[in-house]
């Protein structure tokens, strides 16, 4: 299915818009729904565009193996995993080593956020799965999982909110989609947590200026903001809806 | 090595008696009869990466069905004969008995059922995805992903196969007669040449009861599964049993009847899929 | 090794005979023999015509990792499993999903007739080897486990007989082999427990009507007793060689 | 990671003792002498899928050999030579050390000592198996499945597959000279090109005794096991030290005396098919 | 299933104390300041049998990097292009935290990380790496075995890939008209076309302090570092934050500051190894 | 990388001379180094020419699943692993069945080295690994690992000295290298306890007469003399180093 690539190198923005119409500081529509299943402690289902990814929380829960608990703390267990249909050229089901390195600074950027001192000896498991890929599957990954540890339950510092900004036609964008991943000049994951102003993710893979990367960094923040907001309406209307019961 | 599992939800034993108690007065514990159905819910469409998919909620059962049409070689004794591949994955974030890693043997099973169901009865037409003879075929993976279980995995993964597939557009390919490449037109795309509709249905039984389209708590105390698949032409089109029980001769009569009606019903419900547009 | 198949779609049934000589309701020569084996608790070689299936049965033992045992019975353990050399292809010794799945519909077939209750904590191992595949082998692999069993000493509710139904030419036979299978209509293995009237096992690989279906079900109850009744001979044949000592 | 075993059963104190009194005699707990070798029963043919079989008994040690030839490509720097692969599974019914899975250190050694030996003297003309050069050979492959273990599984390996190989039948192969294609002629069917009868023999140390044959008890309680492969015209074709024992210079002589001798054992006791039909 | 660590080694309070109270000073607890780098010793050509190899002694933090060339085919996508396949083995005998078997996600990641900072900026100039456009073409194997573990495992790896490059030849490959065939010449050897010198970075954060080049003790206390690779012509080329800590906007401000002298540091002291003979 | 294999064939002995200009009971130059490593608890890095390994020891320590530990003595663990680019073509990561198989016998040839019984309940790790590989480099594993035994203060019945006699051109000949393996008639890895006259490895891949393979022992043996006499002063180089501190 590599019809796609034919046109390639065609440009990316044109009379300052990108190919999907946006300006280069617009995010794609995003769609945020909380506790879309029944058996996980919590769920969200995030789309940023056509990006599309589910996840879901269990726990806190027994570790099963002694051998992965901590005395003072949970555990954060997470994987970041395509679903095999989600991406242009069908992925194989097992594990990649982009998937295994993502499961990793994933973790890492909610670990902060989970006040998991709350819960010694347990485990909290996050499952993220990219249902259809379009750019950024990282990044609405933590947003979801964020969501879905909300949603069970689970203490949190702040919600983490993730989004990229990359670098296409010598331009900086927010939200690449992954048309502009593959043919622009650098793609920057980037998550927050807004309210302390702190940041639990930053990659960058391409190439920046020192200057470029600074003026990322805001550009990433603006965004991140923009998708805190949607994540508290997304809990507020979960809310509003319980309390309607 | 296949365990008898372990890791089951224990049922209160309340729970289990109080199942039975409404069966022997012909109710369910969700207030269905034995013969219902729960609620189909399909979304056609629903990963824009795939050639077809189907998100189908059957009752809160939920699955998604994603079709890829890739093209590849074919099997050195099929010369004239695309492939059908089926894989299922029981992710975790489905149920808190999944576990990462390689697909189990429940999902294997599935897969293997849905496969069966499809294959024998030609279900989809494996000699029109040849593009060139002997090289050229087109693959058609059918990747089922469950991502929700409140039971029969297997009816909702069949119903979302098969609105997968009927929905399912592949470009037109056509070969270059001077390099012999196969050239993909996107902007011509084909339906998946499906020649029968296909559905499974799912009884269970429980002790000398039997229930359709069971849910995860009907499951759990169920004795044993018995899984029929129809094509519209009537024909039976694979079984499975599963579970560690038995069935006597009466009970797989009663079953029969209860899976003929039910197909009608899983029909009935998602008509307005199975025509193309 | 692909030339068996130059002949193919010649017919399976001419003059009411088969290829291979027999009627429709005829079984292969069966010839089962138990305690085969040295190390084992309980073994069985079963031979349906070519088709030849070893099992052995190790335990009740204790189960290894604790989390693989029940408080109130004992755990089976069973792998189907095909010898490299049995097949017409070598087959990969590493297990293929066919092995996986018929590993879990042959335990499922033989756990209503152990009487796992008696022995709470323990596994019980069921290893079924495939040395010679001619068609039919999962039904000759419960017939062989269920013999090990029995010489196990492990107590059973009854024996479990397995057999295979066809539909070839438009014909219901019985315990169909290879060719058969491969080139017929429909293939479905079943195992019962004879003198208790229950079905253990069912399967349909292929296509019948649903009279077909209920003629292949007393077809197979038929079959199934002739297994039965070689089952028990084998066993009193032990018994008697044991006597004698 | 290869670890000191654990998991070895236990040989009782006595056992030991009575083993050793008993050898200090020059007697051997089974009654033989020491340089007695096990009663050798072989049974061709067992695998009618196999190209070749053969089903041995050592003592109460079963194995399996079975021969799959089949066609492939050879290695890029041997063009005109067939391809030898020799696997071993030592399955789990077999005996309760054995564990379900990928083969393990003991399988791979064993299908490594049985490999060496045949391969460095070219126990078989690989030269002969040629179809196409540089384009279609025969591989072939050598199964070796045990499933009895009462110790010496390396000698009823060796047996099993030199009686495999020598009836083994494989098909005719011609080229079509048109087509390029490769033509089987099942009616036809040809020997596999063994040049030289090869076959292993085994002796166990205990502290300071040596035996040959040795019967699973004896192996528990060996400090080291020494094989050692003789080809028909004398030469020796392959050794192996294995356990975690040593030997002095003084052990080897005596073992290499006890396994010439054994060596004619083994070849006088399975004589009969040494000679081909 | 990426893990939260449960085997770190446990730093005792006091060992962490004694750090952050040096640090308040500026002071590093080997005595350097938070802008120091370790001593780097490089030895090239240590691995005969590889095209190019360095060994790098950071500190006590000790990385192989081989090279190895390869003929292998195009990927369909770039036909014009070589390839570059960066692998890492944090072997274990280099710490008591890593076990045999596949990489884990450490390695992985420091593969990538290795990978990402050459890639996109071209670094290695994989257009000139071809031999014949479509068909042939030089796979640049670059393997990264971690031998001794005391912090910093991605600059010390990032060193002796460059170092392993640049010190790297390749036997000229021609191609035989006639036959199509690759013709090497290993008494003429090319050098890999290495456009861009990129060397990573690493900063730790402990607390709010900040430093380069982090010990394991240091990395064992730190929240969260960051990696930022540099092209000579001052680009950023790649950047990895890792660990489960965060960081503000000033510890990025001044985590640049730090790493780009760190930058300079390190180039410095193996300016060297960056001429090629 | 195949170009080595262009001058097959030709003549491996001429004039008495080897092709590296050896004599057949010549041993190539051996650089044994010890305590190379800061985390092991003992390590040595040894040469025999261009075979160059690395062998590192963890332990006596917890054996993690309590599965692996034996009451009266320790457990060895060993393992053999070669670097990617170890070996002329690289080498595939992956545990491949020589690199199983070395790990046993290298393990069988140091066991009765150890004084396991001082350390029961505990594991000893033996980590092996081939940086570069010109023939013989199970045998300097053995060499390098006893040595990093040694350093990390393990008890030892004594030393384990490894060696590689070869036929080539019907010579028997010393610490054959890579090419003598390749284009020779045969490989006799040894290993020996040289001041107990013990051998704890023998292994023959290729043919030797009876006779020859006698010569081969007392060949092995002398050669095992030198390497043993070169670990001695490598640990009292250590040994010296450590006492001017």
């Amino acid at each position: 299915m590599s019809e796609e690539k034919v046109e390639a190198k065609r440009k990316l923005i044109e009379g300052g818009k990108r190919r999907d119409g946006r300006g280069p500081e617009d995010i794609r529509p995003l769609h945020f729904e909380v506790r879309v299943l029944k058996n996980a402690n919590g769920s969200a289902l995030v789309q940023y565009g056509n990006t599309k990814v589910l996840a879901a929380v269990y726990g806190p829960r027994d570790p099963g193996a002694r051998s992965m608990a901590l005395p003072h703390r949970a555990v954060l267990r997470c994987r970041y995993h395509m679903a095999p249909f989600s991406t242009h050229e069908r992925k194989s089901p097992a594990p990649s080593r982009r998937e295994i390195e993502l499961s990793k600074v994933v973790r890492e950027a909610l670990e902060p956020a989970v006040i998991t001192e709350s819960f010694p000896r347990t485990a909290i498991d996050i499952f993220i799965e990219v249902l259809n890929a379009d750019g950024g599957t990282r990044t609405a990954g933590i947003t979801a999982a964020s969501l879905a540890l909300a949603d069970a339950g689970i203490p949190m510092r702040d919600l983490v909110a993730g989004i990229a900004v990359g670098k296409v036609d010598g331009v900086l964008v927010l939200d690449i989609n992954e048309e502009e991943d593959m043919y622009g000049e650098a793609d920057m994951p980037m998550a927050f947590m807004p309210s302390l102003g702190l940041i639990t993710l930053i990659q960058l893979n391409g190439t920046l200026s020192e200057e470029e990367f600074w003026s990322a960094i805001e550009l990433g923040l603006k965004g991140a903001e923009k998708v805190y907001e949607a994540q508290k309406e997304a809990l507020r209307k979960r809310y509003a809806s319980v309390e309607q019961v | 090595m296949s365990i008898t599992p372990v890791d089951i939800p224990v049922i209160p034993a309340l729970k289990r008696t109080a199942i039975l108690n409404l069966l022997s007065r012909s109710q369910r514990i969700d207030g269905r009869s034995p013969s219902d159905t729960r609620n189909i819910e399909i979304s056609l469409g629903v990963i824009p990466n795939a050639n077809g998919s189907a998100h189908v909620k059957l009752g809160l059962t939920q699955v998604i069905a994603g079709i890829k049409a890739e093209i590849g070689s074919p099997f050195q004794d099929t010369p004239n004969m695309g492939n059908l591949i089926v894989n299922a994955e029981f992710v975790p974030l489905a149920s808190p008995t999944f576990e990462p890693g390689p697909p189990d043997e429940r999902a294997i099973e599935l897969a293997r059922i849905i496969d069966r169901s499809l294959r024998d009865v030609r279900a989809i037409d494996l000699e029109k995805l040849v593009i060139i003879p002997g090289r050229k075929v087109w693959n058609i993976f059918i990747d089922i992903y469950v991502i929700d279980h409140d039971g029969n995995l297997v009816d909702a993964s069949s119903i979302a196969t098969l609105a997968a597939l009927l929905s399912a557009k592949i470009p037109r390919a056509s070969v270059n007669q001077d390099k012999g490449e196969v050239i993909l037109d996107p902007a011509n795309r084909d339906e998946i040449p499906v020649r029968k509709r296909v559905l499974t249905v799912t009884v269970a039984k429980i002790e000398d009861h039997l229930v359709v389209d069971p849910s995860l708590e009907e499951e759990t105390v169920a004795d044993a599964l018995l899984t029929i698949a129809f094509s519209e032409d009537g024909l039976i089109t694979g079984i499975q049993k599963s579970g560690m029980g038995t069935f006597k001769r009466e009970h797989l009569k009663k079953a029969m009847e209860l899976a003929k009606n039910a197909y009608k019903s899983y029909i009935s419900q998602i008509s307005q899929f199975l025509v193309r547009s």
